[in-house]
């Protein structure tokens, strides 16, 4: 195995099992820690699979800025410290079954599919900030503009839904 | 292997750096703070005008009990710290203080210093949270607030000097300065070094910790070693926005004799912008909370904006 | 591509070096510390008074706004960055291209300015 | 490395997040799951890039445009939930009820 398959392997791991302890955890605010770490992991593979740029945008968005947005609404709705009882519903059994349903097709198409098919890293592009921008704003220009319009939309709404409650004051 | 010590080399330096020169700036802080209030401040540690003290100060901290309230988490509130500090030594590792005098020269080096400085909020928060006190929960999220409005246009103003030199690595944005960047690029230098100020709650943008307030805000629990380290935290910033500011927007290691003594240039620009930032802090009283706000979305965010159409503008005029 | 992992390695080796620095203060720190748990000494700090209520003071909302304020404009500079690589070579329509984005953009923050999220009540 | 390892591991972070978003009844802990299962597609997208040798980086621009539209996402939900907060005082998904179909005709009616 080389250096690469086993940093691989190790950061996958630390994903899976952050990403079970996200799902799993008693503790609020833990959850959205263990989401870090996730994705932190992940932004690690990002960088092993040659995607150098989005690897750190998934720094700077995800944990700089959309935990944060977590762990702000987290503490706005009064999230206590020490664990709380009632965070799932009693259909754990149920969810537990889709989930693996969903696994097992996935992943029985993911490995029948793929299997022997070796990837070759060490010929791959590095998605560097260069490469990124010379294909973004040469090949991809209308979707990346497209993108501008909806983050206009999203912006507008929440200042709308965050303002909104005004007129229902009675509440 | 010679490879392997060399990188090994590199990092040690670092982290030397990293343990030295943030005594250092609070040392002169000490000092200058003290003399520009008519006061001499640390006399008496180490002898000659209390050079020691910050060291004493540490063999203090390394010795005073861990304290972790009842009601706080106990692994989030013990971890803060580390994850408050962590980043800002993370970051050190991609500035050059002179041509190949850098941990690592990475290609995409501005975007991963303003992408790791990032994380650090997280820290902060886990300690406000953790702490399960009003003050540090209000501190906390005051916080969080004032590094996302002053992240913004921090990282805007990044993008400007990335524009103008045309790549993210840090080594080739020095290369490609010229002197009347400090005038085109000035509104940038400006937005940068208040924002990276208000990044690290130093006085006047120290609202979150006002004690008047908030006791110290996020920190109000905190004691002993794991307060020194959300202070080391502090003054590691102040170096780390010291160097970026010197290197992106005062040209690093240019000037006269740069061939021989260039880090030395660094180091004195990086000294210089950290003198600024203690002075800033005794000579102009605290921000409120709305006009902290105000001035970042209302002030810095237009003015960095004006700058980004300024730099592309010149950049296009002057590549065609 | 091994240029581009050995590029990384200080980062790891950097990372180690931190971590194992927290854990070398926190272990002198165990060997030299004292130890005296009383009850007061854990209370909560509230300026010396008994702690009142939980410790859960309510927010105003607003801070939720600036950060999602944060958020959308972080994700447009996002993109500033690998467009600053590569724009001196496309000229004046990938300049058009951005003042688009950032034009739109904009006008959410002038929105925001106008509904008044920007001022404080 | 087997192509089918990172699409395995994404896979599996996808079946979590599915199995937070059903188990979950803090709103919040389910957009979290959602999260979980947005990251898992960027995996994907990103293994493929590498394996494709995609000249146009495909895959890594459309993991860019998904962080992206993520980040634009998940701040909406959290918006509408804490509108719901403000105006129940919670944000447990399962009671939120107000726009279900009711099967006997509502009181308002008579």
């Amino acid at each position: 195995m080389t250096v690469v398959e086993v940093l691989f392997l190790l950061l996958g791991l630390v994903a899976a099992g952050s990403a079970l302890l996200v799902v799993t955890t008693r503790t609020m605010v833990h959850a959205a820690l263990w989401l870090v770490v996730t994705l932190g992991a992940v932004a690690g593979i990002f960088l092993l699979l040659a995607a150098e740029f989005v690897a750190w945008v998934q720094i700077l968005i995800y944990v700089g800025a959309v935990v944060v947005l977590l762990l702000f609404a987290l503490m706005l709705t009064k999230a206590p410290t020490g664990p709380q009882p009632d965070l799932d519903a009693r259909r754990a059994l149920p969810a537990v079954a889709v989930a693996g349903l969903v696994l097992a097709v996935l992943g029985t198409t993911v490995v029948a599919g793929f299997h022997g098919v070796e990837l070759d890293l060490d010929g791959a592009v590095v998605g560097s900030a260069q490469t990124t921008g010379a294909t973004i704003f040469q090949q991809w220009v209308l979707p990346f503009e497209v993108l501008s319009v909806l983050l206009l939309a999203a912006l507008v709404g929440a200042i709308v839904l965050s303002r909104g409650t005004g007129r229902r004051g009675g509440e | 292997m010679a490879e392997l010590v060399e990188v090994l080399l590199r990092v040690a330096v670092v982290l030397l750096a990293f343990l030295v020169v943030p005594l250092l700036v609070g040392q002169v802080e000490h000092k200058a703070m003290a003399h520009m209030q008519s006061r001499v401040g640390p006399m008496y540690a180490g002898g000659f005008h209390g050079w020691a003290q910050l060291v004493a100060d540490g063999v203090k901290f390394v010795q005073k009990e861990d304290v972790v309230p009842a009601a706080a988490d106990r692994t989030v509130f013990k971890m803060a710290p580390a994850v408050a500090l962590l980043p800002y030594l993370v970051a050190m590792v991609a500035i050059p203080i002179g041509p190949g005098l850098v941990g690592q020269d990475l290609d995409i080096g501005l975007f991963f210093v303003v992408a790791v400085m990032g994380v650090g909020v997280v820290g902060t928060l886990m300690g406000g949270w953790s702490s399960a006190n009003k003050f540090s929960l209000l501190g906390g999220i005051r916080v969080a607030a004032q590094l996302m409005a002053y992240e913004l246009p921090f990282v805007l103003a990044a993008a400007s000097v990335a524009m103008a030199a045309g790549t993210l690595s840090l080594t080739g944005i020095v290369e490609a300065w010229n002197p009347w960047w400090l005038l085109w690029q000035a509104p940038a230098a400006l937005v940068f070094f208040v924002a990276g100020l208000a990044e690290l709650q130093r006085p006047p943008f120290d609202i979150p910790v006002a004690d008047a307030e908030l006791v110290f805000g996020p920190y109000t629990e905190y004691g002993g070693l794991r307060f020194a380290l959300f202070i080391l935290a502090e003054y590691a910033g102040i170096v780390v926005l010291s160097a970026l500011t010197a290197v992106l927007f005062l040209g690093g290691w240019h000037g006269p004799w740069e061939d021989q003594v260039g880090w030395l240039w660094t180091l004195a620009k990086t000294g210089l912008v950290a003198f600024v930032v203690v002075w800033v802090r005794v000579a102009y009283p605290r921000l409120r909370e709305d006009q902290l706000q105000r001035l970042a979305w209302q002030g810095l965010v237009p003015l960095v904006l004006f700058q980004l159409a300024v730099t592309a503008i010149g950049v296009v005029v002057m590549s065609s | 591509m091994a240029d581009y992992y050995t590029a990384y390695l200080p980062l790891l080796a950097i990372l180690a070096l931190g971590v194992g620095l927290v854990v070398a203060m926190f272990t002198s720190n165990r060997l030299l510390r004292p130890t005296h748990r009383t009850a007061e000494k854990m209370l909560t700090y509230e300026c010396g008074v008994d702690p009142v209520g939980e410790g859960w003071a309510q927010s105003h909302v607003r801070y939720y706004v600036y950060a999602y304020l944060y958020v959308i404009f972080a994700v447009d500079a996002v993109f500033l960055f690998p467009w600053a690589t590569v724009f001196g070579g496309l000229g004046w329509i990938s300049v058009g291209e951005m003042g688009v984005f950032i034009g739109f953009i904009a006008v959410g923050l002038v929105y925001a300015w106008r509904k008044g999220v920007l001022t404080w009540t | 490395m087997p192509l089918w390892w990172p699409l395995l591991l994404s896979s599996l972070l996808f079946a979590i997040g599915v199995y937070g978003v059903l188990v979950r009844r803090n709103a919040v802990l389910v957009l979290m799951g959602v999260e979980l299962m947005l990251n898992a597609v960027n995996l994907n997208l990103v293994a493929f890039d590498a394996y494709f040798r995609d000249v146009l980086h495909g895959g890594q621009t459309f993991a860019l445009f998904v962080i992206v539209i993520a980040a634009a996402e998940i701040g909406l939900g959290l918006a509408i939930v804490l509108l719901v907060f403000r105006t129940h005082g919670q944000i447990d998904v399962d009671t939120m009820r107000e726009l279900a179909d009711r099967e006997e005709p509502a009181v308002a009616e008579r």
